[in-house]
């Protein structure tokens, strides 16, 4: 309804094969990127800044990560969390220990470094497959929150295990406050979002989905098993990597290995799965809706009690909670196993064809 | 017609044997494939066809038996490999990217002409951005060429069985092969679809030079189309010439006896 | 050396309840081809449901089992009809992903049941060393180890008569071969599947059970189907002696690896141990202790 | 949509408070604490001891100073995202904003020393959360009142000394320190390493893997080391799996001691036979039988209101933990109205309060808690307050205090806790607060 | 434009020095649009030009354009023009034994075509056409092995050369035309008999481009989809004269299957259909309307009623209501906006249709979403048109006013005549034909029979010919009836007979998409067009047509009496192939009433059912026989009164 695409014709390759060829997302984009640089700062408070925004833009990024490779790459991964703590305490290191280090340069680094554990990892993807990975993957889920716990190197040796993120300044700026935190997360989430989504519509994204659809055809056409299960576990862990750093940086501050958990890895599942797999866009939907979900169902609950004078069993909402999303996971993969993503699609595809059905 | 120069042998194997647990899918095969021509594999259902394809590119490794390529011997080879040096391939099940459109799918046959890093992909700079436009219009010319225009954008797995296969002839010409290997690209097509691709086999043959190896059970097209034919029975050849000669060969008309065609 | 023996008799028995949750696994995955991620959240369920009836309502001890078996029973049906039935014929790694949707679902159902506390449970088998044989070797060994390897090794004896002597048996061993072939000779799959998920909902009960004496009942009961899935893969996903076996395996080596390899690495590395084993393990042998080497037609 | 979503929540939460929104006389506590999960015990039970000590204030006295007190729950499952959010949400809430944030948890208050600091809302981790915390100097926000994890470790080896009949006997002793491996748990062992030095008794610390419900290895590995004490640090359902992991190995119960989050009804219960004799620390006792808790019992419950489910559990250790919290948070209150007047008071008001509390052991009387808690007295300097814990023993079916209140090694503890506050100061570029100009 | 520019090569060199890279022409092709600008366009002709010359084309010479709509093929025109020759363009889907008439008529030495299919059927007619002698493609695919053709590339590489060699060559030749040279010669359809090659001349054809432009206001920014047959005088007039003239942007589609979503793509602002095309697009909408969820198809319908309403007012700055202004504002979001863009009309400014009568209901359609279209009435001979309906003052029912600069009177007979600039200069070869219709006062006889209304419209009753009487002597046009039937989408073709008899009886053809989809829904299983046809629930439905056609018609006296009493569905549908219809689609009435003489015996002689065996041409060119039992159906007429309750 909203499309009217007629008379957007493409005169050259450039033109046909830019992110949004349609101008009607041209403009939705530059709308939400104006929205969020400009009108969320402006009007947001500190609550929504720093409990909600910050931590969405953050596992928006990680689900992304994950997306590229259980999404994009056919690798299923529940070690999520883990090259997340490795992307924390790598960044932490990083400007612990080397003096001088700039903040971004050691958020980069913090992803190489996610990004080389990644592959060490990812290495028995070659020989194994589907939830036989899934398994494997989750050997590096407890082992490298085990040897971050473990070896005091990688907190300072910090009495508790905790590590504390240093204070952020980039040219002589502080990023102290929530909203320069908010920028600064926003800022890097937008340009690894779109290097993420040029890298799936590029011969790289071609190469992970022609491994995820049809291994052998992959190879036959000539694309390396190895190099490109691995470039998708390395790439993959590089998001989760700067994720991680961003985690501990700007949003807790303060993180232990523990933090860095299975469920952890979980609830980044869930965003791709409630989200959108194999898909940009559905990573933040996914992001959104478990990022805020819980928060909705934990702040009506007080009030409801409230209003209704009826005093709710402690940890009911919590267990509703919990019997929601997996109903919910359940529910997507039955009835559109891509997600929100595909509902948006769909939605928008009506909105294409707008009045027709079809 | 006769304009194609059929050269010298460019693949040769020999003694090829290819067994699975205890079962033999191939016992010492030997044939050759020249250039330029069309060479059809053909025998009944098990008789070892698809394997010797696989075995030409890669997928299947031989436990005997040489292969030469090109002036090279080679006991093995991954086959990623085998596409670098110009050996392409389609599947006897389509074997298709379904979660892709037919413009990328057929994009993936231009993967090894591609130089860009994985970081050059990501901001989209410089040889990135350029290799994607330039092999764009490579795909296009082949799109054109198979007359699927109207198709570019559909996800390959809504498309009928026919255009699913002639978007694999496309993914496989996109790399512009020397050596193409076709598993029965007209199975379960109707007498048009046939036609069309055996059109198009003849063309790539013709216009490109490409060198066909292709099995097929329409006895009729392969005639038709085939310069030499190679009859495998039981995972064993036994026969190899020109139609005619294998249309008068007894032990092929023994193998083939109570087969309908 | 006496030492050693206990770690490892203490190991191969605390093995055998590895084995006892990993059953569950290979069974659903026998017939359906599922890999059940919420059997673990199965066993918190069905121990919960037994400690709320045992406890909070004052059931007899064997009709709360008896109840509890309903449940599960229940659990394992509407699992066959809402979550399995629906998403046939999807990638075996949608199911799995579906298994964890469902174990949330039914770890927030059992607490919702049976609150958040650590519930202890006795089944009148006390976990203390046999003094007997502590007397005469210096070993220590549980009589509630060896309690529970005498129900382990009877609930597989019994699963292995069911499976080649009962005519539902063999149809199950017919479903695990060839969905397709088993519905064409007229075996109902999904009376079949639901049957499966009940006995898998039984033996849930049992490990339930078991580690709920043992650790008391709580939401962490759920971990232990994480060190059930290296016992997997060690033994194969499809093999009961495999799980048993891979039990085994698994249980004796994460402890002598603790006790003797920890204290070198600060120790704590019982966690992700059996991973790293079972990992190491897939590399050589991708299809398990007894799985089939599978080939791949193209 | 953050806007909508924001409005509708707004207009959810009005919906809620139009009773109360028009009575601005109030003071508002956020409760964050846990429900569910592996540690919901401790969470349900010590916020179920909190809320309901501040409903029997209200009940009895009309609130604190006639400034009613409030507060709004919030599911942290204890984990430190959640536990930031919830403290965002909440910090603002109230006509004042978060009077004082207790997270209930070492992560969540990690999480939040500098935001709070940043916010100026103090923190009490009570028993929990940074030791060196207890430096006021470098933590101006943050109270981890009555007793640190380090000060509660001296006095348990005080209590060994004792058992062993003089400290001098620790000499050659063997204690294995078994705990959760997590930043609670890693937070005792220098401080038993210090010691260990000092006494010249061996200590092998052994980790649990969360959630500790795996024990068997660790315990296999504590037998073979033969320790004469075994410090049980752990947490949750950790608890009463090395209870029992204890008794599987023969491990004799009376000897292993548990710091105050190993050492509740829910930790030795679940144990069941496995947990008699075992002893643990506690800045709280159990029982019932103190004025404070009947009169709860009789303002609270005695109306049909209370946030037990299970009765049974008032005058637990969590829950008169919970109380303790509750009186703690009431008496700063009321020592902040001392200075600012009987209004609403602003964090920092309240953070002035609690620096400058003063619970002697009249005030305990008077507050019906005679032995119920410690008296403590909190300063600058001092952010910890009391130190001493008192030690239990598990009969089989309740909680024994078998001793006063042991002080703990202050000379030990104090230096070292200088010394890591001021390595954390200089980490973060704080400078020490002069306390001598602080009033 | 200066005096000077009076050709249309000195036109098209204007545009490459005023505009030389406002796009010219473009085509989708490898997936996008290419583009050539006018100054590429003015080298690529000039390029042409010399490969022709120096294939030896010459003044005067015809040149065969024959294929779709290429931008190669619409330059060859330019190329020829520039040379002082004439392009024959000649309708591409005609099988090579029609190619050899025109051929040979024209005396064509050179031709231009498309591709394979095209080349191969000239060589088949070429041994009967002894003067064509140079057959150049440009689409080389299948071509390799082809003798003694020249591809479109070798040709302007020889023409480069030729450039090379002869600098002055080019402009000289462009600067021999002169205005009154013939410019393109085109093939009348031949409704009845051989087709006649139309002689038109820059000037003729200038004017008619100018007249047009300058009545709707077109300018190099307009946009055009070039995708109706070339040797069409339409196409020929808003694809190469206004082109030229105005110097806007033509645009090939990629395909014939494409033409609809190649539309959408590029949004023309100028747009050109006959009816028939108009009218699929709406059974296209209504079709998928039919599929679309109960509230959609509510909000449809309550919106289109109240375009129905007002639409065709307000695009005629006629005032309305304020609640209606603000309904079609809503219905201009939610519908009419959304459809006008998935027709791909969204930014049509004038939309003309021409070439036979369209339905009012379509008109006011179309209208009454906001699309401009308006219908235009003319011939070859003209140049396309020589009435227009003016902006804010279209009728439905009439072809508009004369064009600027043409004189239009109605002749004794009834007999529309035209008399301007842009009439043709005569009939190759015909000086008899030419003369015939060309009276003495310059008056062109149209062959239509028409009159002027009160308002100055002209309105077209039918052919003049074809205009007859019932037995009763009541006036009968059958074309006006037919129309009639086929503006409702159920109704593909319809063939009405009556002329000398006492009532009127008709063949219809169902419209297989339209049909099928009603068909389907009511899950009716069919197996192809005769079973389709042959149901006794498409009876029902078609007769339910003719039983709404007549109640119109019996409301105007004049035409009460050619309602029609008695139809049938014809067990085929008709195919230009077996001639039934003309190239144009228009329906050979005689032919086809001879052709199946035994139904129209049948149909008059009160027979319900007849067999009849019928000759068909496959697409192969295969021949064979298809044979039905038809039913024939009665339907009901109505008196005045009766007439007057229906309507």
């Amino acid at each position: 309804m909203l499309y009217r695409e007629a008379g957007q014709f493409k005169s050259s390759y450039a033109a046909d094969q830019q992110i949004f060829p349609i101008r009607q997302d041209r403009i939705a984009v530059g709308a939400v990127l104006v929205f969020a640089f400009i009108v969320v700062p402006l009007t947001a408070d500190q609550y929504w800044l720093s409990a909600i925004l910050v931590p969405f833009l953050i596992f928006s990024l990680a689900a992304i990560g994950l997306n590229l490779l259980t999404g994009y790459a056919g690798q299923l991964s529940l070690g999520t969390a883990a090259f997340m703590a490795v992307g924390a305490f790598a960044a932490y290191n990083f400007l612990l220990r080397v003096p001088g280090m700039p903040v971004l340069v050691a958020f980069v680094l913090a992803g190489a470094c996610a990004a080389l554990v990644g592959i060490l990892f990812g290495l028995p993807s070659l020989r194994i497959k589907g939830f036989y990975l899934a398994v494997a993957t989750l050997a590096a889920q407890f082992f490298i929150v085990w040897a971050l716990t473990k070896f005091g190197w990688f907190s300072n040796y910090s009495s508790s295990g905790v590590i504390n993120a240093q204070k952020i300044e980039i040219l002589g700026y502080r990023f102290d406050s929530p909203l320069s935190k908010y920028l600064l997360t926003l800022s890097i989430v937008a340009v690894l979002a779109l290097a993420a989504k040029n890298m799936v519509r590029g011969t790289v994204g071609r190469s992970w989905m022609a491994v995820r659809d049809m291994d052998v055809a992959a190879e036959v056409i000539g694309f390396p098993m190895l190099r490109t299960k691995l470039s998708a576990f390395a790439v993959s862990s590089f998001y989760c990597g700067v994720a991680g750093a961003l985690y501990a940086f700007c949003y807790l501050g303060t993180v232990e290995p523990e933090g860095f958990n299975l469920d952890l890895s979980f609830r980044i599942l869930f965003m791709i799965i409630l989200g959108g797999v194999g898909s940009i866009l559905g990573s933040f939907l996914g992001a959104a809706f478990i990022v805020l979900f819980p928060i909705f169902l934990n702040s009506v609950a007080g009030p409801l009690e409230h209003a209704i004078g009826v005093k709710l069993p402690a940890g009911l909402m919590s267990n509703l909670e919990l019997m929601i999303f997996g109903a919910l996971i359940i529910l997507f993969l039955i009835v559109e196993p891509h997600g929100l993503a595909r509902l948006w699609q769909i939605g928008k595809e009506k909105l294409r064809l707008w009045p027709f059905p079809h | 017609m006769e304009q194609r120069r059929i050269g010298e042998v460019i693949l040769r194997l020999e003694d090829i044997s290819l067994a699975f647990g205890g079962v033999k899918a191939l016992s010492e095969v030997s044939f050759d494939v020249r250039e330029h021509e069309v060479r059809a594999i053909i025998g009944p259902n098990g008789a070892g066809k698809s394997s010797m394809l696989n075995v030409i590119n890669g997928v299947y490794h031989p436990q005997v038996g040489r292969i030469t390529y090109r002036g090279t011997q080679r006991q093995q080879m991954v086959p990623h490999e085998a596409a670098r040096q110009g050996i392409a391939r389609t599947f006897q099940n389509i074997a298709l990217f379904k979660g892709m459109s037919v413009l990328d799918n057929i994009m993936t046959g231009r993967n090894l002409k591609m130089k860009a890093t994985i970081l050059e992909q990501a901001i989209r700079f410089g040889r990135a951005g350029r290799e994607e436009l330039e092999h764009r219009r490579k795909v296009e010319e082949i799109i054109d060429f198979l007359q699927i225009q109207h198709i570019r954008r559909t996800p390959v797995g809504k498309l009928p069985y026919g255009l699913q296969k002639r978007v694999e002839l496309a993914r496989a010409l996109a790399a512009e092969p020397d050596l193409l290997l076709l598993d029965e690209p007209m199975a379960g097509m109707n007498v048009e679809e046939k036609q069309d691709m055996c059109r198009f086999v003849l063309d790539v043959n013709e216009q490109y030079g490409t060198t066909i190896v292709l099995i097929e059970h329409d006895m009729g097209v392969v005639m038709d189309i085939s310069d030499r034919v190679v009859v495998l029975d039981y995972g064993r050849k036994i026969g190899d010439g020109t139609p005619d000669d294998v249309r008068a060969n007894k032990a092929v008309i023994d193998a083939y006896l109570g087969v309908a065609h | 050396m006496a030492f050693f023996f206990e770690v490892l008799i203490g190991g191969l028995l605390s093995g055998v309840m590895y084995s006892l949750v990993a059953l569950g696994f290979v069974l659903i995955y026998k017939a359906s081809g599922v890999f059940n991620f919420a059997q673990g959240a199965m066993v918190f369920f069905a121990a919960m449901a037994f400690v709320v009836l045992l406890q909070d309502h004052g059931v007899n001890f064997w009709i709360a089992f008896a109840l509890a078996l309903g449940m599960m029973i229940l659990l394992g049906l509407a699992t066959e009809k809402f979550v399995l039935r629906p998403l046939v014929n999807q990638p075996q790694i949608t199911l799995f992903m579906a298994t964890i949707g469902l174990t949330f679902f039914i770890e927030g159902l059992a607490q919702l049941l049976g609150g958040a506390n650590v519930r202890g449970l006795d089944i009148g088998i006390q976990d203390e060393p046999i003094a007997a044989i502590a007397n005469a070797t210096g070993i220590n060994v549980s009589r509630f180890d060896l309690a529970a390897a005498g129900v382990a090794a009877v609930l597989v004896t019994s699963l292995a008569l069911f499976f080649s002597r009962t005519r539902i048996g063999r149809a199950l061993r017919a479903v695990a071969d060839d969905h397709q072939a088993a519905l064409a000779v007229g075996i109902p799959l999904h009376q079949i599947w639901g049957i499966v998920w009940a006995v898998a909902g039984f033996v849930a009960l049992v490990a339930g059970m078991l580690w709920g004496a043992r650790n008391g009942v709580q939401f962490a009961l759920t971990f232990v189907a994480l060190k059930a899935l290296p016992v997997l893969i060690l033994g194969g996903f499809e093999s009961i002696p495999g799980a048993i076996l891979g039990g085994l395996i698994i249980g004796a080596a994460e402890k002598l690896a603790e006790v003797y390899l920890g204290p070198f690495v600060g120790g704590g590395i019982e966690g992700w141990f059996p991973y790293v084993l079972a990992l190491l393990f897939l590399l050589v042998r991708p299809e398990g202790l007894f799985g089939e080497k599978h080939i791949d037609r193209v | 949509m953050m806007r909508a979503l924001k409005s509708a929540l707004a207009g959810v939460a009005m919906l809620g408070f139009a009773a109360s929104a028009q009575a601005q006389n109030e003071q508002f506590i956020p409760m964050a604490g846990y429900w569910v999960g592996p540690y919901a015990a401790g969470g349900s039970g010590i916020y179920g001891g909190f809320i309901d000590y501040l409903d029997m204030v209200n009940a009895r006295d009309g609130g604190v100073g006639g400034v009613k007190l409030t507060y709004e729950k919030c599911e942290t499952e204890y984990n430190n995202a959640r536990g930031v959010e919830c403290y965002e949400r909440l910090k603002k809430k109230g006509p004042t904003g978060a009077s004082v944030f207790h997270p209930l948890s070492t992560g969540i208050t990690y999480s939040l020393i500098d935001k709070a600091t940043a916010d100026k809302i103090p923190i009490i981790s009570m028993g929990y959360g940074r030791t060196d915390a207890s430096d006021g100097r470098y933590f101006p926000y943050i109270f981890p009142l009555v007793t640190n994890y380090w000060s509660q470790n001296t006095a348990k080896i005080k209590f060994i000394g004792q058992r062993e009949g003089g400290m001098d006997k620790l000499k050659g002793k063997k204690i294995v320190n078994i705990y959760h491996d997590s930043a609670y748990g890693k937070e005792t062992i220098p401080v038993l390493d210090a010691q260990a030095k000092k006494y010249g008794f061996a200590v092998t610390h052994i980790a649990v893997p969360h959630p500790g419900n795996e024990q068997g290895s660790q315990w296999l590995q504590i037998r073979q080391i033969r320790p004469d004490w075994v410090i049980l640090r752990g947490w949750g359902v950790m608890n009463p799996t090395a209870l029992k992991a204890a008794a599987k190995v023969g491990f004799p119960r009376d000897k292993m001691i548990g710091v105050w989050w190993s050492g509740a009804e829910e930790d030795t219960i679940p144990a069941g036979d496995a947990a008699k004799g075992y002893i643990a620390a506690g800045f709280n006792v159990a029982g019932e039988n103190y004025p404070v808790v009947q009169d709860i019992k009789k303002h609270v419950y005695a109306k049909g209101k209370g946030e037990m489910e299970d009765k049974s559990r008032i005058g637990s250790i969590y829950y008169n933990r919970g109380v303790v919290h509750g009186i703690i948070t009431v008496e700063a209150i009321r020592k902040a109205q001392e200075k600012y007047g009987k209004k609403p008071l602003t964090p920092e008001q309240v953070r002035w309060g609690i620096e400058n509390l003063n619970i002697d052991e009249a005030r305990l009387k008077a507050l019906g808690a005679t032995g119920f808690m410690q008296a403590l007295k909190v300063s600058c300097l001092d952010h910890e307050g009391g130190g001493a814990v008192k030690f239990q023993q598990w009969d089989g079916t309740k909680w024994k205090v078998i001793t006063d209140w042991i002080q703990p090694d202050r000379e030990l503890v104090r230096p070292m806790i200088e010394q890591s506050a001021a390595a954390y100061g200089k980490e973060k570029n704080i400078a020490p607060r002069d306390c001598s100009k602080e009033s | 434009m200066a005096g000077t520019l009076d050709t249309f090569p000195r036109l098209m060199l204007e545009h490459a020095r005023v505009r030389p890279d406002h796009p010219a022409t473009r085509e989708k092709d490898l997936g996008i649009w290419q583009t050539w600008t006018w100054r590429q366009v003015a080298d690529e002709v000039r390029a042409l030009a010399c490969g022709l010359a120096s294939q030896g084309f010459r003044r005067g010479m015809h040149l065969a354009i024959i294929g779709d709509n290429r931008p190669r093929l619409y330059w060859s025109m330019l190329a020829a023009q520039c040379l002082g020759g004439v392009p024959v363009p000649m309708y591409q889907d005609a099988p090579a034994a029609e190619f050899v008439f025109v051929l040979n008529d024209a005396e064509i030495d050179f031709a231009i075509v498309e591709d394979q299919e095209q080349v191969d059927k000239v060589l088949e007619a070429k041994p009967q056409v002894p003067t064509l002698a140079h057959i150049c493609y440009d689409d080389p695919r299948g071509l390799r092995n082809y003798e003694g053709i020249l591809s479109f590339e070798r040709l302007q590489a020889l023409g480069r050369e030729f450039d090379r060699a002869n600098p002055g060559f080019f402009d000289a030749e462009v600067a021999k035309g002169g205005a009154d040279d013939v410019s393109v010669m085109l093939y009348t359809s031949g409704t009845t008999g051989k087709p006649k090659g139309v002689r038109q001349t820059h000037s003729a054809f200038i004017a008619a481009a100018r007249g047009g432009c300058e009545f709707d206001r077109l300018g190099p920014s307009d946009s055009v989809l070039s995708y109706l047959p070339m040797a069409w005088v339409g196409d020929h007039l808003f694809s190469i004269a206004q082109w030229v003239y105005a110097g806007f942007t033509i645009n090939c589609p990629e395909s014939g299957d494409t033409v609809l979503t190649d539309l959408r793509e590029i949004g023309p602002t100028y747009y050109f259909a006959p009816p028939r095309i108009f009218e699929n697009l709406l059974t296209q909408v209504m079709i998928r309307m039919e599929d679309a969820a109960a509230p959609k198809r509510w909000i449809f319908r309550r919106f289109m009623d109240v375009a129905r309403r007002c639409g065709a007012e307000k695009l005629d700055g006629k005032p309305i209501a304020a609640s209606d202004r603000a309904l079609y504002a809503l219905g201009n979001l939610l519908v009419y906006g959304p459809l006008r863009n998935v027709l791909g009309m969204s930014r049509i400014r004038v939309a003309y249709t021409a070439g036979a009568a369209i339905g009012p209901d379509l008109f006011r359609f179309y209208r009454s979403i906001g699309v401009n279209l308006k219908q235009l009435y003319g011939s070859t001979e003209t140049c396309a048109y020589c009435c227009l309906q003016p902006d804010g003052g279209v009728k439905l029912d009439t072809v508009g006013m004369p064009a600027p600069g043409v004189e239009v009177k109605i002749g004794e007979s009834g007999e529309v005549l035209v008399r301007g600039p842009m009439l043709l200069k005569e009939y190759y070869k015909r000086p008899d034909a030419t003369a015939e219709a060309i009276d003495r006062d310059g008056f062109f006889h149209t062959g239509d029979a028409g009159y002027f209304g009160a308002d100055g419209h002209l309105r077209i009753i039918d052919r003049a010919k074809d205009v007859g009487a019932l037995a009763s002597g009541a006036m009968f046009a059958p074309n006006f009836i037919e129309n009639k039937l086929k503006f409702f989408p159920h109704v593909k073709e319809a063939v009405a007979f009556g002329h000398g008899r006492d009532k009127v009886c008709a063949f219809v053809n169902i419209d297989v998409g339209s049909v099928g989809n009603w068909a389907e829904r009511r899950g009716l299983p069919y197996s192809g067009y005769a079973d389709l046809a042959a149901k006794p629930e498409v009876y029902e439905l078609i007769r339910e047509c003719v039983e709404q056609v007549n109640a119109e018609l019996a409301s105007d006296p004049a035409l009460a009496s050619s309602q029609v009493s008695r139809f049938l569905i014809l067990h085929k549908e008709l195919d230009p192939d077996d001639d039934e219809l003309t190239r144009t689609r228009k329906v050979r009435r005689s032919f086809v009433a001879e052709k199946y003489a035994v139904l129209v015996d049948a149909l008059y002689g009160g027979k319900s059912v007849q067999h009849i065996v019928t000759q068909v041409k496959f697409e192969d060119g295969r021949s064979g026989t298809v044979a039905a039992d038809l039913r024939i159906v009665d339907t009901p007429t109505f008196g005045p009164d009766a007439a007057r309750k229906a309507a």
